[in-house]
């Protein structure tokens, strides 16, 4: 028990040091924009592994919380001069109040039927956004959105990216507070058996729909921080393709772990700059060659670590020090198709 | 005692790094039952899985009817003849309780053709009359031991050779817990099919069977015929209980 | 993105510009011809001694279709690169994006998207080359009111480019005594809009105005022909060219379109005088690339023009370069363009023509 | 009042489509629990190929059955060497195991084929047909004969057949399915060969209707996915009817209501018939709280 | 005695099949009552209504003074009802002491933000926990097991550990689904000892168990269904004479033992 929470502190560490160093280290602002973006991504899918590796609900319709924050906070700073730091909190919070009517009515659904709903979800918000011209701008979107500019320091990259960054750090502190808790114990058991769960005192209901809210509150802090990043706005990033990639993010990070949304979310960035990068010297890879390579790395990552990378890794780890527990687990699952 | 049906040479198996079993040796002639007796965790479970190819082994060879089919997989191996009713039942819950019993036959229905598999079903039907009466029901609503007797009916109907047989009396009530060992009895006289049985119920257990098998940690502690076994002083306190002690 | 080669002997500091274009995504067959109108043109200055004597290097980027991509390029373009002007992008999203940027780094930039917020307000340093859907609804308006037809239906693509349209289209029927009597929307990857055509033959319409891009408006004369629709279909310049053509087939006999001079080379009248930089474009981009330049790398190449007329006048000084380029007066393939302070299209409806699909082919109308 | 009738006739060609591309969907989940987004792939592959064949001078009828059988082949190595690989992946990683197949064929059909649209010709004449007003395509016909076809084999491999059996308990039980003898592996092969020949059929008798390009398949996929969901995954006749009715929901949301919001009203009733039953229309046998 | 939990003619019926019909019986603060019957007479279902995974058909269930129509599932728990399950309902990606922990649901009440936050309730409650789980692994006798994750244990132990996890609980009330199924005599003797040293810690249990051995040694009073019936209530010694039971359920060789 008590290794468990050493070697959480020690990971919180390194992280915080990479975090802070990172913008010195690669003094571009054109890093620091992919630091920002990492870092919004980050939000989401950490949110989005409560929703999914916790509890075990999936959401195929994640980017329209995020498009509901962004559109939030923008339309309040551009049309009626909210300040934008208030603006981000109310974007934050409005995506929480529509996941909490949503999941009051679809948390009931199970596995594929659930994914649909979020999916259909996810729709409706993107068309419902590019419907309501009056307030959105319809599919023309928004321009000239304010930026924010917190305590007078500005809007340059890095103080956008340190602001970023200081939020995917409490939500992660949030998220994994909650993994080990009492709130988290209650998610992995409805995940196995709501029965059981229920058996033990467990609200199945309320829990799978405050892993939404959270989520969804997640994903709107991420959209309207986004919204005044790019300082403009239409309705095409808030679709089934983002929702995927924030999918994307969790799963190859490893569902299981809140570590592995983060991780997925600088691994899969990482993966497309690789490949900005090699494009400039490999001229074969022009065109969308560079999607079939992301497919095949998306392929391969689910063929070969199903778990994820952070699982993965962490039981390499823990083999080469002796530990055998989650080596065992996975292969667990193979017997596991049981029924 | 005919030939030798299956035979089990230095096998071992692990999950992971954890090995649990440390080179069983062990053969069935023809026409036998064969007990495996075995605390909790011993190992039965994963030996049958090795047998019948659900769970590869890691050394060590399996022969079964003069062929070796150590790493061949389950479903190749019930096709040669051998049946296997699981632990914890599995059977196809959302099927029913007729569509069960006709899939035991599935490999079978080419050469046997459907009459006969029709007739087979219904004496099954004759030895677990319940099942007759819910054969529309889904198997998975079925009660503990109704379910029990849908798994033993349908490894039945794959006509094996050899029949591989999980705790079968598990959360049958004592009635039929009794008539299951019965019916094993039974089976093996009418048609020769060999029996290697776990079971809890040593006593039963015993009681129908020729030899036994009782295994520790992995590791064949004990084999005799069944009266050795019995009389035997360690597996009386270990696994008899006080009704012999 | 390599660049253009500086001439061999040129010594001094080359003039650094960006180009984003969305190469791949969606939008890439918008995006590849541009970029390849670009090399093209570059190529030519540099062998012709660059601009003000130093040779002009051009960084490419791709946004791959997408917002965000776009803006991070353009900051890229803009930190590391330290280019001083930037070109694109293909798409209206992202170069809605870009200017964001642009604007705010105070850095000049051309591009080849339809939207007309991109140039509307007017902002600092922030220029466009095609035409806009304005453009389009007026010189068809005015067709419609030759030929005395007031009642239409409309039916658009949601995206952004149809939409556009929509807006203007709604805007200026009042302005030409036009009632929009059907205003229906399709979604850029539909199967069928069949049911749209219905409802406007339902009502009194006596013209369609389709504004999409293909392959949307090929399947609307298909299926308007299936339903028996006989009134005229007008279409946008987003499906004028030769591929609207091949996947409508028979059905495209008799839909009117508007569009670029560019679409009718060898009919534009001789007298006209964008008719020397059209056929020279054409002849050079057909022997560079073995195919005719559509409309995309025509507003590439006059992005790439302007830009260096700007240049020229600015005397290479990036920071009078935005506001030089309000005085050029070029005329190009897309258009005759005349930038201002209050406008930064710089072009007219006269730069757009219609045609007439008649046995497969374009004719010019009238 | 022919308009309505006109509205109808529209949803169900189009319901047509999205029937047979959920029927793929419920035949991969039958045996192993997959939902195989990379379902409309099978689609764009199937007009693509004919596509490129007729080009090449190949017999249109000769083109369409090789196109077909490419496909299907297609289908069982993506199972046989991808999917079935991933022996260990939970259903959430599946999917995106799928996605990931789906992006891969994609990119490759686009570097194949480019990103240009392409027109099939209709396999029976151009002219529409007509009646009481309402005139459809007369390759609208085809769709609705491959629709019955592709419904009605399915049913009788299901229904009637040992391996329909089979088929069946790979889906419910895998352990116990290979204790009779099955392979689920074979199965799941199977099932994937049936699903993208029935994605070919489907994409090649569309195909003429508009065109076809390397990313139609996204939102036919996305479609059919609602519909398979909306029948309730297990049942072919579910996915079939939820197909048609997704059809027409479209075509008479547009038509009555508003053309910009034709998508969304599909999928709210989508979700309303999801909180009224859960496991769509034709759900999904379960033994719910039995067998504790 | 109090009535602790006071069955009232319930029946249940799924689709054509009664499964239960009319049963009626109660079971006081403290004490073992057995229920047997043969397979299928109905007795997981009478679990089930009792621990309210689904309502009765009809009749009433009366637990601790309260009717228990309208308590919602996952209430039962706090009202003092605990159980296991026949088929195991194990999280088996959790370890032994984590599922242990789960049983501690009811008793705490740190909530999202509380537990995301950190707060001193939150910590107090999961050291409260961690080592009252640990001490009851201690009592079924799997402490050793507590750091293993739980789907890697044999089917016996798994048995322990639901148990153990109902009592986390600590319900005025234990229900009990067959829960020396699986284990051999020795194993079977342990448990009874078990449930001898629950009941004396005065919680009351409702088993269902097949093995005679144990339902003979800890019952104070049997209740017999068959067919979804009550046919006989009595204390062990009257049940094993009893023809009807003996007939339906016991066969006879089990009253010469
Ligand atoms: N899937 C698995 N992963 C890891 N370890 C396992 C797995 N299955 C069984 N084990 C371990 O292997 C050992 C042997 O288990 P097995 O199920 O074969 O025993 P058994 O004799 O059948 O026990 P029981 O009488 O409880 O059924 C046990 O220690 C168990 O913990
Ligand atoms: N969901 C259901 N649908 C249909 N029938 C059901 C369902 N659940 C239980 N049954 C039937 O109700 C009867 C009682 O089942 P129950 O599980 O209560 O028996 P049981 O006494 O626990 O038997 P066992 O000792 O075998 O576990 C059985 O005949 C069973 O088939
Ligand atoms: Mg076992
Ligand atoms: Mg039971």
């Amino acid at each position: 028990m008590l290794p468990k929470v050493k070697t959480l502190r020690k990971g919180v560490v390194v992280y915080l040091l990479l975090v802070i160093l990172f913008p010195l280290l690669l003094a571009d602002s054109y890093y620091h924009s992919v630091g920002v973006i990492v870092g919004l991504h980050a939000i989401v899918a950490i949110g989005l592994g409560l929703v999914m590796g916790l509890a075990g609900q999936i959401s195929l319709g994640q980017a329209g919380f995020w498009g509901i924050g962004a559109y939030t906070s923008a339309v309040l700073a551009a049309k009626y001069g909210v300040p934008p730091v208030l603006g981000v909190m109310i974007g934050a919070i409005v995506p929480g109040i529509v996941a909490f009517i949503v999941a009051r009515a679809i948390a009931g659904l199970q596995g594929y039927y659930l994914a649909m709903a979020t999916l259909a979800f996810g729709y409706i918000v993107q068309i419902g956004i590019a419907e309501w011209e009056s307030v959105t701008g319809g599919a023309n979107g928004m321009i000239s959105i304010p930026p924010l500019d917190i305590f007078g320091i500005g809007s340059s990259e890095v103080s956008m990216y340190y602001l970023v960054w200081g939020v995917v750090t409490l939500v992660l502190l949030f998220s994994l507070n909650i993994m080990n808790s009492r709130v988290g114990r209650a998610y992995r058991a409805i995940h196995k058996s709501e029965i059981a769960a229920t058996s033990m005192g467990v609200d199945v209901a309320q829990f799978k729909l405050s892993a939404f809210v959270v989520s969804g509150m997640f994903a709107g802090l991420s959209g309207a921080l986004y919204a005044h990043y790019m300082g403009i706005l239409d309705p095409q990033p808030f679709g089934l393709h983002e929702s995927i990639k924030f999918l994307t993010i969790v799963v190859v990070g490893g569902m299981t772990s809140i570590w592995g949304a983060l991780i997925g979310a600088v691994v899969i960035n990482a993966i497309g700059e690789i490949l900005i990068v090699l494009g400039e010297h490999l001229p074969w890879l022009k065109g969308d060659i560079d999607t079939i390579v992301f497919g095949a790395i998306l392929v391969a990552i689910i063929m070969f670590m199903p778990e994820g990378l952070v699982p993965r890794v962490r039981s390499w780890l823990m083999k080469s020090k002796g530990d055998t527990r989650s080596e065992i687990r996975s292969e667990k699952v193979e017997m596991e198709t049981v029924s | 005692m005919g030939k030798t049906i299956l035979k089990v040479q230095d096998l071992t198996a692990r999950y992971g790094p954890i090995q649990v079993l440390h080179g069983i040796n062990l053969q069935v002639s023809e026409g036998e039952i064969v007990s495996l007796l075995g605390a909790n965790g011993a190992g039965k479970t994963t030996l049958l899985n090795c047998i019948c190819g659900l769970h590869s082994a890691k050394e060590g060879t399996v022969e079964f009817d003069g062929q070796e089919i150590t790493r061949i997989p389950a479903e190749k191996v019930v096709r040669q003849g051998m049946a296997h009713v699981p632990e914890r039942r599995q059977i196809f819950s959302t099927l029913s309780v007729e569509d069960n019993l006709w899939l035991g036959a599935s490999h079978r229905m080419r050469e046997a053709g459907k009459q006969v598999i029709l007739q087979e079903i219904d004496q099954i039907y004759q030895r677990f009359p319940i099942l007759r009466e819910r054969k529309r029901q889904m198997g998975g609503t079925l009660s503990g031991g109704q379910q029990q007797m849908l798994a033993i009916g349908r490894a039945l109907l794959s006509k094996p050779k050899l029949l591989l047989l999980d705790e079968p009396s598990l959360g049958l009530a004592p009635l039929i817990a009794k008539e299951i060992l019965q019916i094993v009895q039974e089976i093996r006289d009418q048609w020769g099919t060999t029996v290697l049985l776990v079971e809890q119920n040593a006593i039963g257990a015993l009681a129908v069977s020729d030899r036994a098998y009782v295994l520790q940690t992995g590791t064949v502690m004990l084999e005799g015929t069944a009266k050795e076994i019995v009389s035997d002083s360690r597996v009386q306190s270990a696994y008899l209980g006080k009704a012999h002690a | 993105g390599g660049g253009g080669q500086p001439a061999a002997k040129q010594t001094k500091d080359p003039i650094k510009v960006g180009a984003v274009f969305s190469l791949t995504g969606p939008n890439s067959p918008l995006g590849v011809p541009e970029k390849q109108a670009v090399e093209m043109m570059l190529k030519k200055i540099n062998d012709g001694g660059g601009v003000n004597g130093r040779p002009l290097e051009i960084v490419f980027e791709d946004d791959k279709s997408d917002n965000t991509e776009a803006v991070k390029a353009v900051k890229k373009l803009i930190s590391k690169d330290k280019v001083i002007a930037v070109l694109g992008s293909s798409g209206s999203g992202p170069s809605l994006g870009m200017a964001e940027v642009a604007s705010s780094e105070k850095i000049t930039m051309i591009s080849m998207a339809a939207a007309n917020q991109i140039t509307d307000p007017v902002r600092a340093g922030i220029y466009k080359t095609p035409h806009t859907d304005i453009h389009g609804t007026k010189r068809i308006y005015n067709y419609l009111k030759e030929k005395g037809i007031t009642k239409i239906g409309i039916l658009y693509d949601s995206n952004p480019y149809g939409s556009g349209w929509a807006e203007q289209l709604k805007k200026f029927a009042p302005e030409y005594g036009i009632t929009i009597v059907a205003d229906e929307k399709y979604g850029t990857k539909d199967t069928s809009m069949s049911t749209q055509l219905t409802k406007i033959k339902s009502t009194d319409a006596k013209a369609i105005i389709v504004a999409g891009t293909n392959p949307g408006p090929s399947t609307i004369v298909k299926e308007a022909k299936q339903l028996g629709i006989s009134i005229p279909i007008i279409s946008s310049h987003g499906s004028a060219n030769s591929k609207f053509l091949e996947l409508a087939g028979d059905s495209a006999n008799g839909v009117l379109l508007v569009a670029g001079k560019l679409l009718v080379p060898e009919l534009v009248e001789a007298n006209d005088p964008q008719a020397p930089v059209i056929k020279e474009f054409v002849k050079s981009y057909s022997a560079a690339y073995n195919n005719a330049p559509d409309g995309f790398a025509g507003y590439a190449y006059d992005g790439l023009n302007l830009l260096v007329e700007g240049l020229k006048l600015s005397g290479g000084d990036p920071a009078k370069l935005g506001q030089a380029l309000e005085n050029v007066k070029y005329v190009g393939v897309t258009g005759e363009f005349k930038f201002s302070s209050s406008d930064h299209n710089g072009l007219t409806e006269d730069s757009m023509i219609m045609v007439e699909v008649r046995n497969g082919k374009f004719q010019i109308v009238k | 009042m022919t308009e309505f009738l006109q509205y109808i006739a529209n949803g169900l060609v189009i319901g047509g489509v999205y029937a047979i591309v959920a029927v793929g969907f419920v035949m991969i989940y039958n045996v192993s629990k997959v939902i195989n987004l990379a379902q409309g792939e099978f689609l764009m592959l199937g007009s693509m190929l004919t596509v490129s064949l007729i080009s090449m001078d190949i017999p249109y009828a000769a083109a369409i059955v090789l196109a077909i059988l490419l496909v299907t082949g297609i289908g069982v190595l993506m199972q046989k060497y991808i999917i079935g690989l991933a022996k260990k992946a939970t259903p959430l990683s599946l999917i995106i195991l799928t996605i990931g197949v789906s992006i891969l064929i994609r990119g490759i059909a686009s570097q194949i084929w480019g990103k240009d649209s392409y027109t099939l010709k209709p396999l029976t004449g151009n002219d529409p047909i007509s009646a009481a007003g309402v005139s459809v395509a007369k390759q609208s016909v085809w769709v609705v004969a491959a629709v019955l076809i592709i419904l009605i084999a399915l049913w009788y491999l299901m229904e009637k057949t040992v391996t329909g059996k089979k088929i069946k308990a790979c889906s419910v039980n895998t352990l116990a399915a290979r204790l009779m003898g099955v392979s689920p592996s074979k199965m799941a092969m199977l099932a994937f060969g049936i699903s993208a020949a029935a994605g070919a059929i489907a994409g090649i008798v569309i195909a003429p209707l508009n065109v076809t390009s390397y990313d139609v398949g996204t939102l036919l996929g996305i479609k059919g996915f609602s519909a398979a969901i909306l029948g309730g995954l297990g049942s072919p006749l579910g996915a079939t009817v939820a197909g048609l009715l997704l059809g027409l929901l479209e075509s008479l949301g547009a038509g009555l209501i508003s053309s910009g919001v034709k998508d969304a009203i599909a999928f709210l009733v989508l979700i309303a018939v999801l909180l009224i039953k859960p496991t769509g229309l034709f759900g999904e046998r379960s033994v719910g709280k039995g067998g504790l | 005695m109090d009535r602790l939990l006071h069955v009232n003619t319930i029946s249940k019926s799924f689709g054509g099949v009664q499964a239960v019909n009319n049963v009626e019986f109660h079971v006081h603060a403290g004490e073992i009552v057995a229920l047997i019957g043969p397979n299928g007479a109905g007795k997981s279902t009478v679990l089930n209504m009792v621990s309210g995974v689904f309502p009765p058909s009809s009749g009433e269930i009366r637990f601790d003074n309260r009717f228990m129509s309208t308590v919602r599932g996952h209430q039962y728990a706090a009202a003092g009802i605990s159980r296991t399950f026949q088929n195991l309902q194990v999280f088996d990606d959790m370890t032994v002491l984590e599922n242990v922990m789960v049983g501690f649901h009811s008793r705490t009440r740190s909530g999202l933000f509380g537990c995301g936050l950190g707060s001193g309730r939150s910590r107090r409650e999961e050291k409260f926990m961690r080592e009252q789980s640990y001490r009851l692994l201690k009592q079924v006798g799997i402490a050793e097991l507590a750091e293993k994750t739980a789907g890697n244990l044999p089917y016996g132990k798994l048995r322990l550990l639901e148990i153990a996890r109902a009592m986390a609980v600590e319900p005025k009330l234990l229900l009990l689904d067959e829960p020396a199924a699986g284990l051999n005599h020795t194993e079977t003797a342990e448990l009874s000892l078990l449930f001898k040293r629950i009941q004396a810690a005065g919680t009351a249990i409702l088993l269902v168990e097949h093995d005679m051995d144990m339902v003979m040694n800890v019952a104070d009073r049997i209740v017999v269904l068959d067919q979804g019936e009550k046919i006989a209530e009595g204390i062990p010694e009257e049940i094993q004479q009893n023809p009807k039971v003996i007939a339906a359920y016991l066969g006879q060789e089990e009253v010469a033992v």
